[in-house]
């Protein structure tokens, strides 16, 4: 699974993207950002408000409860600002 | 058309070469997107000095795509173009293009408005503007969310 | 500013050098209006081989005038331009061009839209149609007056 | 005073433009209509039905009991249609 992170959330993981593999009971976004925060200090600062974070899988704008597997690209990011 | 680009773009040269001499048009709609040298939504804020636009390759395109159909299905559109810049930005750069075509007025001004207004709400990217204090993440406004509202919802 | 003129126009050339190098400037609507080569609302209606656009010298400068100042009271416009043509036309020749810049992108949008929905029902302009079965003035429609309504009274 | 026509009242009357002088009691648009259209069949034709025509009193849009003097400019046409 790719996992990718964007503007401030990559700031506070230091990473804009990694290639994870979660245990297999991580199955939808929520468990997959539980998972993802015992990374590092780092994840968990990124990760710790979730409101103020959106989430794409596959490319797709997705709420907490969407289903995520091996070989899907997920990514985090605040609300777009582009335009 | 799509085009998600680093590189600035000539309005004027977009304008002149969109829909030229299709007479089932009756009316384009074009809005472009410039660079303030201010923070925040009054002039006289703290100056801006310029701004990276962070983007991800690849979902950008996909959902200016998506928006550009949704615009297709809503209203009757003969040309729909979307430039959308990122990368380092100046103060009075362009930032976005947005241009529809169709029969009818009403009908290219309200795909333009509503392209705009999502693509501001579901387009992937980030403004991290460069101030004298500092570098900042711009945050998403309430306002911007409410005005892509009233459009409702859609496949995009 | 306004002008009324019988000679072609530029839009490329006109959007270019609207409002150029204003950071204070966050976002250009500009509408351009051409001729359709098809008579009333829908494609496939009878064949449109030009038209001749009359109008009412001085008072449609003094309306084209009192709209601009009634658009910049609303919304905080940075600049205002409507060019709009009269004579002899062919389709696809333009016809009109809006283009409102402001600091915020809905004042653009709203100023532009407001702009052309008001010229349309209150610019002292007439269309005579040229078509193989003669020639005839275009009635105005119930739903331009509708879209016109919409956005109020006001003091032009 | 001067009188002007456009679109199909120009058509009707056959002229775009004349200068006229009315007599005193003619004091309003409606009375001047009436008036107009005595001075010929194609007056009175163009003028018909005023539900047709739109009226300007010294370039501004008025209605038909708006008042009217010597030295105004007084236009008769049909709904516009520019833009």
């Amino acid at each position: 699974m790719k996992v990718l992170y964007f503007a401030w959330l990559k700031g506070k993981t230091g990473i804009g993207e990694e290639e994870v593999t979660p245990p297999a009971e991580v199955a939808d976004v929520a468990a997959l950002v539980a998972w993802l925060k015992t990374r590092s200090p780092g994840h968990a600062a990124a990760l710790d408000d979730l409101r103020a974070v959106r989430v794409a899988v596959n490319q797709d704008h997705v709420g907490l409860d969407a289903p995520v597997a091996a070989g899907d690209e997920v990514a985090f990011f605040p609300p777009v600002t582009g335009g | 058309m799509i085009r998600v680009q680093r590189e600035d773009f000539d309005p004027g040269a977009e304008l002149a070469a969109f829909a030229p001499g299709n007479a089932r048009v009756g009316g384009i709609c074009l809005f472009l997107g410039l660079v303030r040298d201010f923070v925040g939504d009054q002039p006289g804020g703290t100056a801006v000095r310029g701004m990276t636009l962070e983007h991800y390759p690849g979902m950008t395109e996909r959902q200016l795509e998506a928006i550009e159909a949704e615009a297709r299905r809503r209203w009757p559109l003969d040309e729909v173009l979307v430039i959308h810049r990122y990368g380092a930005l100046a103060p009075a750069e362009r930032i976005v293009l947005v241009a529809t075509a169709s029969a009818h007025r009403e009908a290219a001004f309200q795909s333009c408005h509503f392209l705009i207004d999502w693509l501001k709400t579901k387009a992937p990217f980030w403004k991290l503007e460069h101030t004298a204090a500092g570098d900042s993440w711009v945050e998403a406004r309430d306002s911007d969310q409410a005005l892509a509202e009233r459009w409702g919802a859609g496949d995009a």
